[in-house]
């Protein structure tokens, strides 16, 4: 057992609760913790796939942008804990099972796939790590078009975002 | 070559006009629809002249000039160009159609001055010109096709222009539903022709057609079906019924449209397709046949009229005959010829009964007329001029092209004895028109007025309409004159200048007889001495249809000047030959009788009351029927339920995803 | 044993975190006892003056208290959040501060550079990534309570944080463009050499407007006055931490004071060349300037102890004086001189910057709520990236001109 | 340092999407079940980024930035959405929320 699998298997071990957690939670909060939780792991992870930048990204956006926004709705509008109510049974018989089986299906297949096969070294091996630098020139250079896109993108997000809140005179 | 290249804009200009007129005329004032109207034709007018002095500036080789505008429908083999071209025939044509349409544009702001809906006759008028032109300057079937309905709609709304009056109204449907008759047969040879020659070129066409020998029997049938659209359009029996109800459009509209250009559209066509038809001898047959017994049949009916307009629409008839006459004789030329002469002096004869009209304030019956010789001195004197002219009297335009005519037929009835009974007809006919041509001119302008002098203030027409009159005049007495060297043997420059379009592609056998009518082509053939020119002036000169011709305007004056009351003894000593003349034959009620009614009933009981309300609405109401219900149940999916949305999504996900893994065999 | 052989940098790095944590924990608590101080001065006041010399054992004291008080929970609130908001708070603040580097890399100790933590070479964006999780602290805390006011700091505070971390964030940019790299050595070691030969070549300088912004967005990040709405007395009595008491209050009261130290570590790092020295390395006197300093303060405190103190406070006091003595000492020793060099300067900078800090607490009035957000995103946002726009745009300058 | 076969990665991202979608079909509250589907876009996420590592080719972290990009923007309006839906009807229930029943 090496440092990098020891992290692995802890993190991937808190990433599943996580997500479990946010089905079985009734609160909102929790279920937004519990998300966050993922989130971290999932950093953690991507730390060891020697792709700092992405985690580092991936903490401020989702876990110290998005979801905070999360918990902010859900403090404003003090969302309680969700009624179990039951109208749709084909979501109750068909719908959650499928799902399993979906996640079971996709799970087995990758690890059958010739991709899934490939070797990667852990993290810390500092050759290994993708240069934030590189990563910057790629999206600079060859996805400069769909960068611009995504900032059109966020300016009519936001646009949107105020159009809804706004109270209507 | 600034217009030969753009010929396009001799096509925009009246387009544009129409345009104009039709969107915004309603709210001007007639001075600006008029010059909006008229300058548009005036220009396409002189763009026209532009047109034909470069088209006299192309090497010979260069001619027919075609201009590819954009490929309009591909399908298949079946590739139209929207493409125009000139060549000579084309050129008279032209300058024929613009020029006259001009000077009936400039006469209408007169004559339609007083009228509802100006704006909207100019715009109609315009149209006209536009599908007119399109019809004369195509270079293949269906952009002739797309002109050739065009002005089949024109008329139809010019006709019905007054479309309140119900009579004005049903003469438009006649007209264009008995023209629909022939086209249908003009549609069904153009398909034939595509399916024959692969195209619908006429230069592919007839170079195709003079290399290499196709079967006569279908080419026969091609010309016969085309020719069918010919006999609607241009009212020949059994179709021509149609025209004397037209007369009850306006008259500029009767002169433009049902005597100068669009009747005699069926002549030009058949004078296009000369290529196709001079190989098809019993086509050739049939054209004579049709047009000399409609030329005879419709001038015995014109003699009884008492309507002035009707008078005139018979002789339209009759002459449009002798035109079909000369193409089925093979003298295309001699035809086109006379259609010019024909638009010139008949045009003007329908604006003269135009302006009579006019100043008897509408009044139509020649008998409540007589005496207007000094009253509307102008009117009378044109009018004269044209029906010296379309008698047939020497040194008149008429004179040169019926006279072609006939001696073209006389030619080709040598030992063919079908053709000296059509040449007879023909002569005949001459006679009879002069007579009752005459017979209009001494009831309209000589005697006593038959009218109430106090109500009907009898007054010249003004400038506008009379200017027309006065050119058209001129036209009618030197419109001619082209032939004129030929009365002592030297050449017909009309035939001439047209020869190319109706030698190139001619067959050999019909090159003799082309060379027999026109002594342009040499080498004579043997055994034709060559006469002295004075003996050819006399002959032409002393040549039966002048005699006819003088005979007929003796009768008339002898009937209508010198013993006024003659006519109505005859009549009534032939009282069944008068009522049937007078009835026209009653074809009308024959046709009634024989199609109209069991059409009516079939289409009331079988195709309404089975067809309709059965078949075609079960089917309507039971696809909605079956829309309904399907959507009623499947309306259950569509729960509003957000989840069970969602559960589909992922039954979907997951079957895709079996789909993609398992089938394909996992991602390897 | 072989495991941790194995693996130097663990130790290395178990034995650099509990120092640092010594460190922090002292400083967060004489950071209060400063505070108080300051403040007090500026109010004409004594401050804390009786409990050790000058105050000295206040913290401590303070801290026994917190400890002893009781420790109550109220019944209605959601339990584990309500344990896990203050852990939250004070975990991240500290962890923060691992990532400061005090001193340059080249001081090594077992192969490991001896002033970091965690070396990493993009520790801004680590920095940020932990700060920005920060909220949570206050947000749950807030949330968890189950009562209206801390319901409300809650939700101003959340608001308020990721407002201004925008323009924290874009403030900080600029820099990275001048220094191009993420990795604090880089940054500081950019910042290295002089302009005409006697002004460093500090960010500050060139990056006036962004300094301001980051102290600005810095201060409201940290909650402090002028923008300490989240716990704005008069409003809502305590705010996010109405309910908390004992020694969880005591834990976000250190977590606001880890912050207030990393920001300023940060701000040093970016604008003021971290542990560089003002002055060029020629003058080798500087070497002996830390020592200096800290014999003049042993000298201070010897004639207090003389002069003003009576009884333990004597003794207390006579403690310090050998402390700052012997310290001065040690460092007056030029190879200690050359190591304490890096850390001397950097902590006289931070020094500086809280200074600043309590003086902007003891000067300025509170915002109210409608202004902090209208000026955050009306005025601080747009001026900061107008800041960056320039900025790319003289550095870009060059290229676009040839080639 | 020994090393981690790529597919674990990939088994835990499928297993975590899988997971997502089971939320998003059982959860009730519309905040929740935004939440998982940013888990979801996690764990795609999550295979972006092994892959990238597996072909070493940067195009997976790119791609991971564009997602995350693009999730910010929908929290944002959705969540903007889920207010006006509660201020309009008391209940963040999706099963209340059903004026398109039929």
């Amino acid at each position: 057992m090496s440092v990098p699998i020891i992290l692995f298997f802890v993190c991937a071990l808190l990433a599943v609760a996580g997500a479990v957690l946010l089905i079985l939670a009734r609160e909102p909060i929790h279920s937004a913790l519990a998300l966050v939780l993922v989130m971290m792991a999932l950093a953690v992870l991507y730390l060891l796939l020697g792709a700092p930048f992405v985690a580092a990204v991936q903490i401020i956006v989702y876990a110290g942008a998005i979801m905070v926004l999360f918990v902010f709705v859900i403090m404003l509008l003090n969302a309680g804990v969700e009624e179990r109510t039951d109208f749709s049974k084909i979501a109750k018989w068909a719908g959650v099972p499928l799902g399993f089986f979906l996640l079971l299906l996709i799970a087995h297949f990758l690890a059958r796939s010739s991709i899934g096969t490939a070797i990667a070294t852990g993290a810390g091996a500092a050759a290994e790590q993708a240069s934030t630098r590189e990563l910057s020139v790629q999206l600079f250079r060859q996805y400069l078009f769909p960068f611009e896109a995504t900032s059109i993108l966020i300016l009519i997000a936001i646009l949107g975002a105020l159009v809804l809140a706004r109270k209507d005179e | 070559m600034l217009l030969l290249d753009h010929l396009w804009i001799i096509l925009a200009l009246p387009l544009a006009g129409a345009a104009i007129n039709g969107l915004f005329g309603k709210r001007w004032p007639q001075s600006v629809v008029n010059s909006v109207a008229v300058g548009s034709v005036s220009l396409a007018f002189l763009a026209a002249a532009e047109t034909v002095r470069e088209f006299c500036a192309l090497a010979p080789d260069q001619i027919p000039f075609v201009g590819n505008y954009f490929t309009w429908m591909v399908a298949g083999p079946f590739r139209v160009n929207f493409a125009l071209q000139v060549d000579q025939l084309t050129v008279v044509m032209l300058l024929t159609v613009t020029f006259v349409g001009m000077l009936i544009h400039i006469y209408s702001t007169g004559y339609m001055a007083h009228e509802g809906g100006y704006y909207r006759f100019f715009s109609y008028l315009n149209l006209f010109m536009f599908f007119m032109l399109t019809l004369v300057m195509a270079a293949n079937l269906i952009v002739m096709f797309v002109g050739w309905e065009g002005v089949g709609l024109c008329s139809y709304l010019l006709i019905g222009f007054w479309f309140l009056k119900k009579s004005a109204a049903d003469a438009g449907k006649k007209a264009f539903i008995v023209t629909r008759i022939g086209d249908l047969g003009f549609t069904v040879g153009i398909l034939l022709v595509f399916a024959v020659f692969q195209s619908v070129d006429f230069g592919t066409i007839f170079r195709d057609v003079s290399q290499n020998p196709r079967s006569e029997a279908v080419l026969t049938a091609i010309c016969i079906l085309l020719f069918t659209g010919a006999i609607g359009k241009s009212a020949q029996l059994p179709l021509y019924v149609w025209l004397p109800d037209a007369m009850e459009g306006p008259t500029p509209v009767s002169a433009l449209i049902h005597a100068a250009t669009m009747v005699t559209a069926g002549v030009y066509m058949v004078a296009r397709m000369n290529p196709l038809f001079s190989r098809a001898p019993v086509a050739m047959l049939v054209v004579a046949i049709v047009g000399a017994v409609t030329a005879f049949y419709s001038a015995t009916i014109g003699l009884v009229q008492t309507d002035i307009k009707k008078v005139l629409a018979y002789s339209t008839v009759s002459q449009l005959g002798y035109m079909f006459l000369a193409c089925g004789v093979g003298a295309y030329a001699a035809g086109i010829f006379h259609l010019m002469t024909h638009a010139f002096f008949k045009g003007l004869l329908f604006l003269a009964a135009g302006s009579v009209i006019h100043a008897m304030g509408g009044e139509q019956d020649m008998f409540k007329m007589g005496g207007l010789r000094e009253r509307i001195p102008v009117t009378y004197w044109t009018m004269l001029i044209a029906t010296l002219a379309i008698a047939g009297i020497p040194g008149f335009a008429g004179f040169f092209s019926k006279d072609a005519i006939l001696e073209a037929a006389r030619v080709a009835s040598h030992g063919n004895s079908t053709i000296f009974i059509l040449w007879l007809l023909g002569v005949v006919g001459a006679g009879l028109t002069s007579f009752y041509m005459f017979r209009l001119v001494f009831l309209t302008f000589f005697g006593k007025p038959r009218y109430d002098e106090h109500k009907a203030h009898v007054h010249e027409s003004p400038k506008n309409m009379t200017v027309p009159l006065m050119i058209l005049a001129f036209l009618s007495i030197f419109g001619g004159w082209f032939a004129a060297p030929k009365l002592i043997g030297g050449i017909d420059h009309f035939e001439k200048f047209l020869s190319p379009v109706f030698s190139a592609y001619a067959p050999r056998v019909a090159q003799e007889e082309i060379r027999v009518v026109n002594p342009a082509l040499p080498p004579v053939p043997p055994g034709y001495s060559e006469p002295s020119a004075g003996m050819e002036l006399l002959k032409a000169l002393t040549g039966v249809p002048v005699i006819v011709a003088v005979l007929g305007l003796l009768a008339a004056w002898w009937l209508y000047i010198k013993s006024p009351d003659t006519p109505k003894r005859w009549a009534q000593s032939l009282r069944g030959l008068y009522l049937l003349l007078l009835n026209k034959y009653y074809v009308d009620e024959i046709y009634a009788a024989l199609i109209v009614r069991p059409l009516l009933w079939i289409s009331t009981n079988v195709l309404w009351h089975v067809v309709d309300e059965g078949a075609i609405d079960g089917v309507v109401n039971g696809t909605a029927r079956v829309a309904r219900e399907s959507g009623s149940e499947l309306r259950q999916l569509q729960s509003g339920n957000e989840r069970s949305y969602a559960t589909w999504v992922v039954i979907g996900a997951v079957g895709f995803t079996v789909l993609l893994l398992v089938l394909l065999g996992g991602m390897r | 044993m072989g495991f941790i052989t194995q693996h130097p940098v663990l130790v290395v790095s178990l034995v650099k975190i509990a120092v640092l944590l010594f460190i922090v924990m002292t400083a967060l608590a004489y950071l209060t006892w400063l505070e108080r101080k300051v403040v007090a001065h500026i109010q004409s006041r004594i401050g804390p003056y009786y409990v050790g010399a000058h105050g000295l054992l206040q913290p401590l004291a303070d801290g026994l208290k917190f400890l002893f008080k009781e420790d109550m929970t109220p019944p209605t609130s959601d339990r584990l959040v309500y344990l896990l908001a203050p852990f939250l708070a004070l975990s991240l603040a500290l962890t923060a501060i691992a990532l400061i580097p005090f001193g340059p890399p080249h001081v090594t100790w077992l192969g490991q550079p001896l002033f970091v933590v965690s070396n990493v070479d993009i520790g801004l964006l680590f920095l940020f990534s932990i700060t920005s999780i920060g909220v949570y602290g206050v947000a749950l805390a807030g949330w968890s309570s189950n009562s209206k006011y801390p319901l409300l700091g809650g939700l101003r505070s959340s608001a308020q944080m990721i407002s201004y971390e925008v323009s924290l964030t874009i403030s900080v940019v600029g820099v990275l463009l001048l220094a191009g790299s993420l990795s604090f050595n880089d940054i500081i070691e950019g910042q290295r050499g002089y302009w005409l030969h006697f002004i460093p070549r500090w960010h500050v300088f060139p990056q006036i407007i962004g300094f301001l912004c980051y102290l600005t967005a810095a201060i409201a990040e940290t909650n402090r006055i002028p923008f300490d709405l989240p716990e704005a007395e008069t409003e809502l009595v305590a705010g996010f931490h109405t309910e908390y008491s004992s020694f969880k209050f005591a834990m976000f009261f250190m977590a606001e004071y880890a912050n207030m130290i990393t920001v300023s570590c940060l701000a040093t790092i970016l604008f003021f060349g971290g542990w560089l020295s003002p002055f060029p390395d020629s003058w080798t006197w500087q070497n002996y300037l830390p020592g200096a300093g800290l014999l003049l303060l042993a000298a201070y405190c010897a004639y207090d102890t003389v002069a003003n103190m009576r009884g333990i406070a004597q003794i207390q006091f006579a403690v310090v004086t050998l402390l700052a003595g012997g310290g001065g000492l040690i460092s007056l020793y030029p190879p200690a001189a050359a190591v304490i060099q890096g850390p001397f300067w950097f902590t006289t900078k931070i020094l500086l910057i809280l200074f600043f800090y309590i003086w902007m607490r003891g000067t300025l009035p509170r915002f109210r709520y409608d202004q902090l957000m209208s000026f955050g995103w009306k005025l601080l946002l747009p001026v900061s990236l107008a800041n960056l726009v320039i900025t790319a745009f003289v550095i870009i300058w060059p290229l676009l001109r040839h080639g | 340092m020994s090393a981690i076969p790529i597919s674990w990665y990939l088994v835990l991202s499928a297993v975590l999407f899988g997971l997502g979608v089971v939320a998003f079909v059982f959860k009730r509250n519309v905040i929740t079940i935004f939440m998982s589907i940013e888990l979801m876009l996690n764990a795609v996420n999550l295979a972006f980024v092994a892959f990238a590592r597996a072909r070493n080719a940067l195009d997976g972290l790119v791609f991971v930035f564009f997602v995350i990009v693009v999730a910010a923007a929908e929290a944002a309006v959705g969540l903007a959405i889920v207010i006006m839906l509660a201020q309009h009807r008391e209940s963040l229930n999706v099963e209340r929320v059903n004026l398109l029943k039929l």
